[in-house]
């Protein structure tokens, strides 16, 4: 864990509500595993008083220095902030954060899932899946509410992967939500997946834990909580999880610490 | 005007000496070992850990923060390990580390701030003990300890009858009059005061009309409540005979100097660890400086030298 | 899902109608004149002048604000032009605006309001009394009148024995149980409640090592106080058998929102008009907007909407 | 009184701690008085909360549309975000608020005093003196800390003033406070002047007014308070003044309202 002034590359709109924000700091850099995200201080002063959790959604480990980026989806304050940073100003970051994604047990079918803006911390993971020499095949499906939402698209190809996309308007892909269509995919398929890696909305997130539930394969879900401290001094980000032993009561862990990656049976949905 | 002299930023609270008036406040940095990375415990002048209890407690249901305007309200619902975990799990990384270890406590009855204060008494690396008395007070029907004089009065003298310890007794600023809580809780033997807890408050989504909170009532903490804070420590200070510890959105080395300046004669920092864990180190450094730049050598020369115009001083408007 | 549908902003506060919930706060706004070329009058739900007293007070030397963290500090010292000069000189101004007039009132004895309240007693162009209970007690050595349920009660009988006008009680926030106080003026017979006023505070310059404000203490308000104030019109309403005004940090229509979803009939808005003096008009159009947007028709049918879950609500931490 | 947005036209840096910010606001600009002032909000969001207080400082009508410019020092939390602004921004502007300078009642020397940043307000009452006919003699006397606080010089010899010029430091001018000199300078004149305007710390303040006051002539005062409001809503900018009737005790005027500018002999100094 760093704190640190970042560079800010660039932060280009790549969607009405999306940005791209390249950072360098080649010290958090050199730390970041896949599904880890850092508490950004969109701005100096104390409103907002409060740091932003975000994922890293890609590792530019070419360049030396290394630098990496950020996707984020303007919805507040905080974020409106963000957008309006230019190249060259400095981002004060607090970081790598958290226990992100494992890699699978063994080579296999890798099945990816995310709605919206839960796509951005999954390229890092699949770059990393990939330059590690698995194999797959690797698999993602993506939803949102609308074509535009669905960014990234061609990295992925370009990695290997099958892309499957739906929106819930129909303007590109299958129209519907994800879920129903990838439970129906999953019901099609010979060979299970290895793991069912997941990021997007609680519900989502919990249909797909219980798909890969019913299949007996892991899953591993990145989860959100509103978060003071990210570091887990605080217990704001609890998320009701199971007991250490069975008999006991459902209990919090921290979405900062303990995940934001969990795997889909030690969380109790509500 | 800055000079080189070594300038002193020790501190006595009584039974208690700190190298510095600089603590972390207790829930804001969990066990010390969170931000250990960045803030050594060491260069602190104590650290509060996280509220404890007799036994573990799981907390309220999320979403358990929501920030407001220069200010967070949060209801964590004093989520803790519990005693025996603290003791065994939290303690030994603390123990060895040369920096007081201040554990914070709170019950559900009289009997529950008892037991705990006989337990912690005489364990190896626990240097005093800050009893939390904004608690709900759960024979009184959820009013808490820390609003009634006469039941601040029990829950200090149970603990002072079964520790050692330094007793520092953390007063909540929901009170009409906190100067009277101060002086029932000075009679019951506190040995130090700290204030304030935080301020209740809450927060509406008005797209789904909801609480922000699950508990739709949390306390607010951050910049926003610090002329409160302030305020309060000066009405204590002026009245108290034992020592005050002052905290309350302290987010800047001018924000620590002016509570000690009204008198307190060490800070704590909370909600400011979350945006900037750095700031306990950036305060003990511009303390510092603050005395070069003020040909000063010695902390305690400023602490409570708040120059106060002649005349009545009136509340309220 | 926008409509354009008229909606009903008008509310009713027991005898007083107001053609939308948007009123001004006591000492942000003067007498109505001050702000007219931005802010005409008439739009506004009322006006509240600034609080006068029988005599005209010079109030406290400066300096009388200091700006914090979300918020700012005042302490004027009520001052104000006396009855008289307000009946003659800024009263005729108001008289023939088609907006209600809340006169905002204080004394130093229970005599001194019982006075007032009969002098502005069938007054022509008043429409209200709003009793400012913040105010020191002199014969109880400055202690306000609003912190003792007894001496609340007192004023507000003696201003209702004295006025056929619609009488509005404003509670101080700096009290332990605020219930406890509106229950006693409620008793008194106070038609309306309006809450809150500024929370007590204070700030120091550590340069010169003295306070902020000539009078050391003032009043806290501003966004900094919001969950503060939204906290303490959430728990009156929940007893109070009367409508109640909420107040203290509302900047935005969202902020005006949380406190009608709270149960609150209207609400004031204070400091916000010195930062952005259109925001009155600002948030009377975007109460319209959230109407259309939640596809309803009236005002009335979100206040006191606020979803609360099942189950013990806790205080403290 | 107005509430715009104001195009920022420029924002230069013109000495160490002073910036020349241009706006274009021709409504506003369109009513200003020599000596009104603007309450600026520096900063969208609540933390800065209130709004600042700037005198105009010129305004150039030649350019159609009016604009207008502000002098300011930065000396805190608000004047450094005005100061980080950039040009083709924008600045919310409540203004023009107060009661400015007035004009002689007739023609003849003309005194200006200013020390530090209080030359803000001058040059704009200056160009409405001259170009309103008044044939002076005018003489700008104008002390600050060190020679870089002496800014636009040239603009006020370009008008026909006469410029003195003071120092602490003796970098530049005469060295010492700028009333001690003036006292002398004074002393040695054969004509009194019409009027003596004067703006600056309220020690310089205070002694100006009692030169004017010993030589039975009229002084204006520009003078400062903080501010809440800005239009005489709050009550929080008084200033101790002489009572309307003698024999009543001294009573506080709004400097925002009743002010900023006084006559010296209207002002109960403490
Ligand atoms: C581990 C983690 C990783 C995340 N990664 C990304 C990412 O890569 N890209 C992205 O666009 N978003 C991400 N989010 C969500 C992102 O943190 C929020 O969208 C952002 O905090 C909103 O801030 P705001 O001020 O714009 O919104 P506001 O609604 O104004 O924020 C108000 C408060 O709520 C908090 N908040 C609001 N929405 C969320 C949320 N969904 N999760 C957590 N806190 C929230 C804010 O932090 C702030 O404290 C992540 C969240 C978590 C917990
Ligand atoms: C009528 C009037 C005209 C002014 N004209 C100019 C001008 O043309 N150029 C210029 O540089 N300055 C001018 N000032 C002073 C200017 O308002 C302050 O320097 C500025 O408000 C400081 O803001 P800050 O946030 O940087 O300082 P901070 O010290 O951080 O401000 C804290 C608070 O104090 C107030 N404050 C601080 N200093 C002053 C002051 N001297 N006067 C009034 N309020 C103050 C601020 O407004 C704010 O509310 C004028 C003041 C008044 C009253
Ligand atoms: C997330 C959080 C948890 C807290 N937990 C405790 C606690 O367990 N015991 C306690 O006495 N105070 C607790 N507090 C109160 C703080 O110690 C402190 O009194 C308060 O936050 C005001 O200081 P600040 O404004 O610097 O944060 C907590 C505060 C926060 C924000
Ligand atoms: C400068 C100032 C003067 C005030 N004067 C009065 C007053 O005369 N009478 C009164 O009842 N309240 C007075 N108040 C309190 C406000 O009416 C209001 O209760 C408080 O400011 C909280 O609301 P806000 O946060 O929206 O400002 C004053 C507040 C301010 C800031
Ligand atoms: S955000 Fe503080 S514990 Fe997770
Ligand atoms: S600043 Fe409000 S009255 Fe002058």
């Amino acid at each position: 864990m760093l704190l640190r002034n970042a560079e800010i590359l660039f932060n280009d709109r790549v969607s009405p509500e999306l940005y791209h924000m390249g950072l360098l700091c080649p010290e958090i850099a050199a730390r970041i595993q896949p599904g880890q995200f850092l508490m950004v201080r969109v701005q100096e002063g104390f409103d907002p008083l409060l740091r932003r959790p975000f994922a890293v959604h890609r590792i530019h480990h070419n360049d030396p220095p290394t630098s990496f980026e950020m996707l984020y989806r303007v919805v507040g304050r905080g974020t409106r902030l963000l957008a309006d940073m230019q190249a060259a100003g400095s981002l004060n970051l607090l970081g790598p954060l958290g226990r992100g994604f494992q890699v699978p047990d063994k080579d296999g079918l890798v099945l990816m899932v995310a709605g919206g803006i839960g796509i951005a911390p999954l390229p890092h993971l699949a770059e990393t899946l990939v330059s590690s020499g698995f194999r797959g095949p690797f698999v993602l499906w993506f939803g949102g509410k609308t074509a535009a939402d669905l960014v990234c698209v061609k990295h992925f190809k370009d990695l290997g992967f099958a892309v499957r996309l739906v929106t819930e308007d129909g303007s590109e892909g299958r129209q519907g939500l994800v879920t129903g269509h990838l439970e129906q995919w999953l019901s099609q398929q010979d060979e299970l997946p290895e793991v069912m890696y997941s990021c997007g909305p609680y519900p989502m997130q919990r249909l797909v834990a219980e798909m890969a539930a019913r299949l007996g394969i892991p899953s591993q879900l990145s989860m959100e909580a509103l978060m003071g401290c990210g570091v887990g001094a605080c217990l704001s980000c609890s998320l009701r999880c199971r007991p250490p032993k069975d008999g006991q009561d459902p209990h919090y862990l921290n979405v900062c610490q303990d995940g934001p990656v969990f795997a889909g049976e030690e969380i109790v949905w509500e | 005007m800055t000079s080189d002299k070594p300038v002193n930023l020790a501190v006595d609270l009584g039974p208690l000496r700190l190298k510095n008036p600089v603590m972390v406040a207790s829930g804001t940095f969990g066990y010390g070992q969170e931000y250990a990375e960045l803030v050594p415990p060491e260069r602190l002048g104590a650290v509060v850990v996280k509220g404890i209890s007799l036994e573990p407690r799981s907390g309220n249901p999320p979403p358990r923060i929501w920030e407001t305007c220069g200010g967070m309200l949060n209801s964590i619902g004093l989520q803790n390990v519990g005693l025996r975990s603290f003791l065994e799990e939290k303690l030994p990384w603390l123990r060895p580390l040369s920096v007081p270890v201040i554990v914070n406590l709170f019950g559900n009855t009289v009997e529950e701030y008892r037991e705990l204060a006989a337990a912690l008494d005489g364990q190896e690396g626990i240097d005093g003990l800050e009893i939390n008395i904004s608690c709900p007070n759960v024979k009184a029907g959820g009013m808490t300890f820390g609003s009634d004089p006469e039941m601040a009065f029990q829950v200090v003298s149970a603990v002072k009858s079964r520790t050692n310890l330094p007793v520092i007794t953390k007063l909540t600023p929901n009170v009409t009059d906190i100067t009277i809580i101060a002086k029932a809780v000075e009679d019951a033997g506190t040995d130090i005061l700290s204030l304030i807890n935080t301020v209740a408050g809450m927060a509406v989504d008005v797209q789904t009309r909801r609480p922000r909170l699950a508990n739709v009532v949390g306390g607010l903490s951050g910049p926003a409540i610090k002329p409160i804070a302030l305020r309060m420590v000066w009405q204590v200070v002026q009245v108290s005979k034992v020592p005050v510890i002052g905290l309350g959105g302290i987010v800047s080395v001018e924000d620590a100097l002016e509570f000690l300046i009204v008198g307190a004669q060490a800070v704590q920092v909370g909600t400011a660890n979350f945006v900037n864990p750095g700031i306990t180190l950036e305060i003990i450094d511009g303390l510092e400086d603050y005395l070069r730049q003020q040909g000063l050598e010695d902390i305690n020369e400023i602490i409570g030298t708040l120059e106060v115009p002649r005349g009545p001083v009136g509340i309220g408007e």
